[in-house]
């Protein structure tokens, strides 16, 4: 008797649940949608969002925190010290820049997104912006070159920091040999040798 | 074969042509077959495309969205759109296939949901062929569809295929059975296999129909009817043929393109035919509820009916979850046979008293 | 009547020629799809001699029940992954013996037969069958069709008996 | 040992004399791309006909090297692999990297920021737990109830997306505090989602799926996982207290403030069938939905006004020297890090992740055995994993 009971409570559960489904899925045909229709409504984003990476490359130092603490290396940063007669003027909070920048790129297809690189920027200048319709049909698209530098100054900025390392490089020969002239001439030798 | 007793709508139509005089009737007839065979393809085909775009429709609206928008109005011109794009789809014929019967497997099932619909009375003179024995004639049609479906499933050469094939053939073969025993109940109450017979031995107003006219025997049938034909056509919460997170689309895996979308027709054109069906035994077919409204014609009232059961069925999708093989067949000849036995029992005694 | 003829015509040759690929071919799965399509061919040519019921019965017992079985006895007796489901013609003499003589024996029974019942009439009335049948099977014929509901019955306990699972 | 006889071998591989027929085991390959496997898993299934015999998991197509690439970044970098780990909980995932940071370096975190931190990663146990109704609900042929979570979800996205800028990978904890403190009307929009929510989850999620008889069918009864095996095998989160055992660290082991508020320990009753079976899984993951609706509504309550980072901590984190081990109660179980720091680089030199969905999966070979091919598919969405998390 028992399991006859089951039986006819097995069909009469089922039946009343598929009821009570069936109300809620019709009351739902009349309820407002939670959609929108993308491309021509858009839902607002808000101020927080982490999207696209710029630089605003007038306020950047070059002082390659971002660079360090990126996860997957997508900044590349180039710097080129400043020579004495340059002035590249103040960023924004107030400090000197000393370095020129011939290359600041970023690789949008790496990036992840996490905003650590924003977080230790002195000058705030590197920024996470709400843009985030920037698809390409070339990945090497995806790359932003945010350096000011046209080409050409980079060319000359490279030549004349090639040429202010060989300087270096044959003051520092010097002064090692003249170091190494004084003690002896074992020294000498080696210097010679380089 | 050819008798003046099949009464028949485009026979009719092609005999009054003068033009066509020349021909002997044979021909005529012949005429007359081809001419019914491209209408109910078209009204397969523009119900198919009408129904997605309803279902879709239906299915956002009950999960909170809007369903397709962009193509034309309200997204109406969205199913056209997927048409098209199966037709200059490729045609991929994977390797290891047995391509014979690949091919030929969405012909036969298209062609048994298109042979359905010769015996439909769609109103009072609107029948394309009043068949004598015309529910037997579609019991007998709706079997030929599994040897099709495991044609598609054997000759796929793949085993989510074949598991789909296997289950779709049980459940089909099962099904048959309470489907049968709930015809067999509007038949007794009728005296007839005729459809147009039992459609007029409902008239008067819908407490004749026979859904209502033999309560609860009639009610039950009914109710039986629906929920083993909703596991005849596999349709949901009787999908597990084509349940896609079990066995990925059972099967219909390897077909892509137009030979897909045959499947697809069929299908929906299943899910027409169940719908008539069940207007045609018990919801009186194409007679007007109640006598007030009699100017509205017979046509109307049976699209009406069974669009309301096809918008059923679908609603039916998008509330419930898959059962499983077991408890599918548990339902099958645990529940639904005995009930059905039950019912005919009922309106043995109802008509013999 | 040409029409007519070319109908028929066209019904006798699919049910011939694929009741021969049944016998014929080499994978058994063609054979059985085959044996559908004869199947079919046979409930059509019962529609031209206005046995609708018959035809109607022709397909959902065969087609849909016996043809059904046939399949599923080769898809679960024979790995999928296996192409080779061949037969073999064997026994091809006393085959053909057989089928010989079984066209000698229902060649001899339509030429003795007479057919001029038919001819007399030339449109045959056409009357509903399965009222008749039906009549027919619960009076005069009650008892074979207990009998054969009988049996069934007994083929049904029968089976069930064989799958049960043994008694642990 | 219990006797083997040569005979139940025969029978089980169905080559037996007496067994009347021969029988062929078939090889399935579920996945690594079907439907519902959740991500990239291959499941090697032996089946006969329907009936499962064994389902060996091959996991490692969605390995990135996690462990070995966060020894290669600074302490803080490691933040936005752990969220990858498990994509739909990444908040607790950060929750308990940091907090196992902070043990290691003996640093306070700010009250606020410890409820902020409360608060994200209870929402996010709603998120993932919504995930795992919605998912669940697809696995079994329901599809409406996935998107009703999703909407739900989208609401819980939309309040993390105003607070730290991200919809999905957050890095909103870090070593020290948190990253963002809380917008304006934060609380009044939380209160009102939660509101919202808990009407949701009783008036619709419970009646059309959790409820439903088919549901039920399906489910109850399958797939059960006894506490001693739970055990055995490691299983943690919901899936361990959905056989029963009374085990949540949040209670049992409390980290951060977890042990300022009143909140039940939800376990699995075998209301509808066994103890430990799928339903008892499933329903433990809503009621817990629940318990976070309660947790989160007293941490707003009690949140107080302060910093939101600690002051000692400076652009480059100097870490002491050491080896910890850190556990937190993520959404899908016990989610441990052990770091080892010699003290002197800029980022841990060894981290091992204790992921709650490897040992969860784990346990699927010996519940799914005898079981049919449907309700295997079941047991996987009830175990919830994500292969991020399963593979790191």
């Amino acid at each position: 008797m028992q399991s006859v009971n089951q039986y006819f409570l097995n069909i009469y559960i089922a039946i009343k649940s598929v009821l009570i489904g069936m109300s809620i899925t019709f009351r739902h045909l009349f309820t407002k949608s939670v959609t929108v229709q993308y491309p021509r409504e858009r839902l607002p984003i808000p101020g927080t969002s982490r999207n696209l990476l710029l630089n605003k490359i007038e306020d950047c130092i070059g002082c390659d925190q971002c660079v360090r603490v990126c996860p997957v290396n997508c900044i590349t940063m180039d710097t080129i010290k400043v020579f004495p007669e340059d002035d590249l003027g103040l960023a924004s909070d107030g400090s000197k820049k000393r370095l020129w920048l011939p290359r600041f790129d970023i690789d949008m297809a790496k990036c992840c997104y996490c905003g650590l690189c924003t977080y230790p920027c002195p000058t705030e200048c590197l920024i996470m912006t709400d843009e985030y319709e920037y698809a390409t049909y070339e990945r090497n698209d995806l790359v932003f070159k945010f350096t000011d530098l046209d080409p050409i100054q980079i060319a000359e900025l490279k030549e004349k920091d090639h040429i202010r390392s060989m300087e270096k490089e044959k003051k520092k020969l010097e002064t090692a040999k003249q170091a190494a002239a004084k003690p002896g001439k074992n020294g000498g030798k080696s210097g010679e040798g380089t | 074969m050819i008798q003046a007793e099949y009464y028949n709508i485009f026979v009719k139509i092609i005999d009054q042509l003068a033009v066509l005089d020349f021909l002997p009737p044979v021909w005529k007839f012949i005429l007359a077959s081809v001419i019914a065979a491209l209408v109910f393809f078209h009204v397969i085909a523009i119900f198919a495309l009408v129904a997605i775009w309803v279902e879709r429709k239906v299915a956002g609206h009950i999960q909170d969205r809007l369903g397709p928008m962009e193509t034309g109005w309200h997204g109406v011109l969205q199913t056209l759109a997927d048409a098209i794009k199966l037709l200059i789809k490729e045609d991929i014929i994977a390797g290891g296939i047995d391509r014979r019967l690949f091919v030929l497997a969405p012909v036969i099932v298209f062609m048994t949901a298109l042979a359905v619909f010769v015996v439909f009375p769609v109103g009072e003179n609107f029948i394309v062929s009043d068949l004598n024995i015309g529910i037997l004639y579609i019991v007998a049609i709706s079997t030929l569809v599994v040897p099709g479906i495991i044609m598609a499933g054997w000759s796929s050469n793949n085993k989510w295929s074949l598991f789909g094939a296997m289950r779709s053939a049980a459940q089909i073969v099962s099904y048959e059975v309470p489907v049968g025993l709930a015809i067999v109940c509007a038949v007794m109450a009728a005296g007839s296999l005729s459809m147009q017979t039992i459609v007029e031995s409902q008239a008067g107003g819908f407490w004749n129909w026979f859904i209502f006219s033999k309560f609860p025997f009639g009610f039950i049938a009914f109710f039986i009817y629906f929920v083993a034909s909703l596991a005849e056509i596999n349709r949901t919460p009787f999908d597990l043929p084509e349940a896609e997170s079990e066995i990925v689309a059972g099967y219909m895996t390897e077909y892509s393109g137009m030979r897909w979308s045959f499947f697809f027709l069929a299908e929906y054109g299943n899910m027409l035919a169940v719908g008539a069906i069940a207007t045609t035994l018990f919801l009186g077919g194409w007679q007007t509820p109640i006598s007030l409204l009699s100017f509205i014609p017979g046509p109307v009232w049976f699209t009406a009916k069974t669009m309301f059961l096809v918008f059923v069925h679908i609603w039916l999708r998008w509330t419930l979850p898959r059962l499983r093989v077991d408890q599918l067949m548990y339902m099958c000849w645990k529940v639904l046979t005995p009930f059905a036995f039950v019912s005919i029992f009922g309106i043995g005694l109802w008509m013999t008293f | 009547m040409i029409g007519k003829d070319i109908i028929f015509i066209i019904f006798a040759v699919i049910t011939v020629g694929s009741a021969a690929l049944v016998v014929f071919s080499k994978k058994i799965i063609y054979a059985a799809f085959s044996l559908m399509l004869s199947l079919f061919g046979v409930a059509a040519l019962f529609v031209f001699l206005n046995a609708d019921f018959l035809a109607a019965v022709q397909v959902i017992v065969y087609v849909g029940g016996i043809l059904v079985l046939i399949l599923f006895g080769v898809l679960l007796t024979v790995k999928i992954s296996s192409d080779n489901v061949i037969s073999h013609l064997s026994q091809r003499i006393w085959g053909s013996i057989a089928a010989v003589g079984m066209f000698v024996l229902i060649f001899i029974a339509i030429t003795r037969t007479n057919w001029t019942i038919l001819d007399k009439s030339e449109d045959v009335v056409y009357y509903p069958q399965s009222e008749a049948i039906g009549i027919q099977l619960l009076t005069n014929y009650i008892l074979p069709f207990e009998v054969a509901s009988i049996l069934l019955l007994a083929a049904l306990i029968g089976a069930m008996f064989l799958v049960r699972p043994e008694n642990k | 040992m219990p006797e083997i006889k040569t005979d139940d071998v025969y029978i089980e591989l169905g080559k037996h004399p007496k067994a009347g027929f021969a029988t062929d085991d078939m090889i399935l390959q579920m996945g690594p791309q079907h439907p519902s496997t959740h991500g990239v898993l291959r499941i090697e299934c032996v089946t006969d006909g329907e009936i499962i015999k064994k389902a060996t998991c091959h996991i490692g197509y969605l390995h990135r090297c996690f462990e070995k690439h966060a020894e290669n970044v600074m302490w803080q970098g490691v933040i936005p692999f752990t969220d990858r780990m498990d994509y739909l909980a990444s908040m607790g995932q950060n929750f308990s990297y940091v907090i196992t940071v902070e043990k290691l370096m003996g640093i306070e975190v700010p009250e606020r920021a410890e409820y902020m931190r409360v608060i994200t990663a209870e929402l996010q146990r709603i998120a993932s737990h919504l995930m795992a109704y919605g998912t669940y609900g697809m696995d079994i042929g329901a599809f409406t109830p996935f998107l009703w979570a999703f909407r739900e979800r989208e609401y819980v996205l939309d309040l993390f997306e105003k607070l730290c800028g991200a919809r999905l990978l957050y890095n909103y904890m870090w070593i020290g505090g948190v990253s963002h403190d809380v917008y304006d009307g934060f609380a009044e929009e939380c209160m009102s989602f939660l509101d919202t929510f808990e009407r949701v989850v009783f008036e619709e999620f419970n009646p059309i799926l959790t409820y439903n008889k088919i549901f039920i069918e399906r489910t109850a009864n399958v797939g059960i996982l006894s506490p001693e095996l739970a055990i055995d095998y490691g299983i943690t989160g919901p899936c361990l207290r959905g056989s029963g055992v009374d085990w949540d660290l949040r209670r049992d082991d409390p980290y951060s403030i977890y042990d300022r508020f009143d909140f039940e320990v939800i376990t699995g009753k075998g209301e509808m069938g066994t103890v430990g079976d799928c339903w008892d899984r499933f329903m433990v993951r809503v009621l817990e939905m629940i318990e976070s609706v309660k947790i989160i509504r007293q941490a707003l309550q009690q949140m107080p006004e302060g910093p939101i980072m600690n002051e000692k901590i400076k652009k480059v984190i100097r870490v002491p020297a050491g080896r910890v081990y850190g556990r937190t109660e993520a959404p899908r179980g016990e989610l441990g890090y052990y770091l080892i720091s010699d003290g002197k680089g800029r980022g841990p030199n060894r981290l091992k992740a204790r992921s709650p969905c490897f040992s969860n999966l784990s346990v699927l070979e010996e519940i799914s055995r005898g079981c049919m091919l449907a309700d295997l598919i079941a047991i996987i969405g009830s175990l919830d994993i994500v292969l991020g998390c399963v593979d790191r």
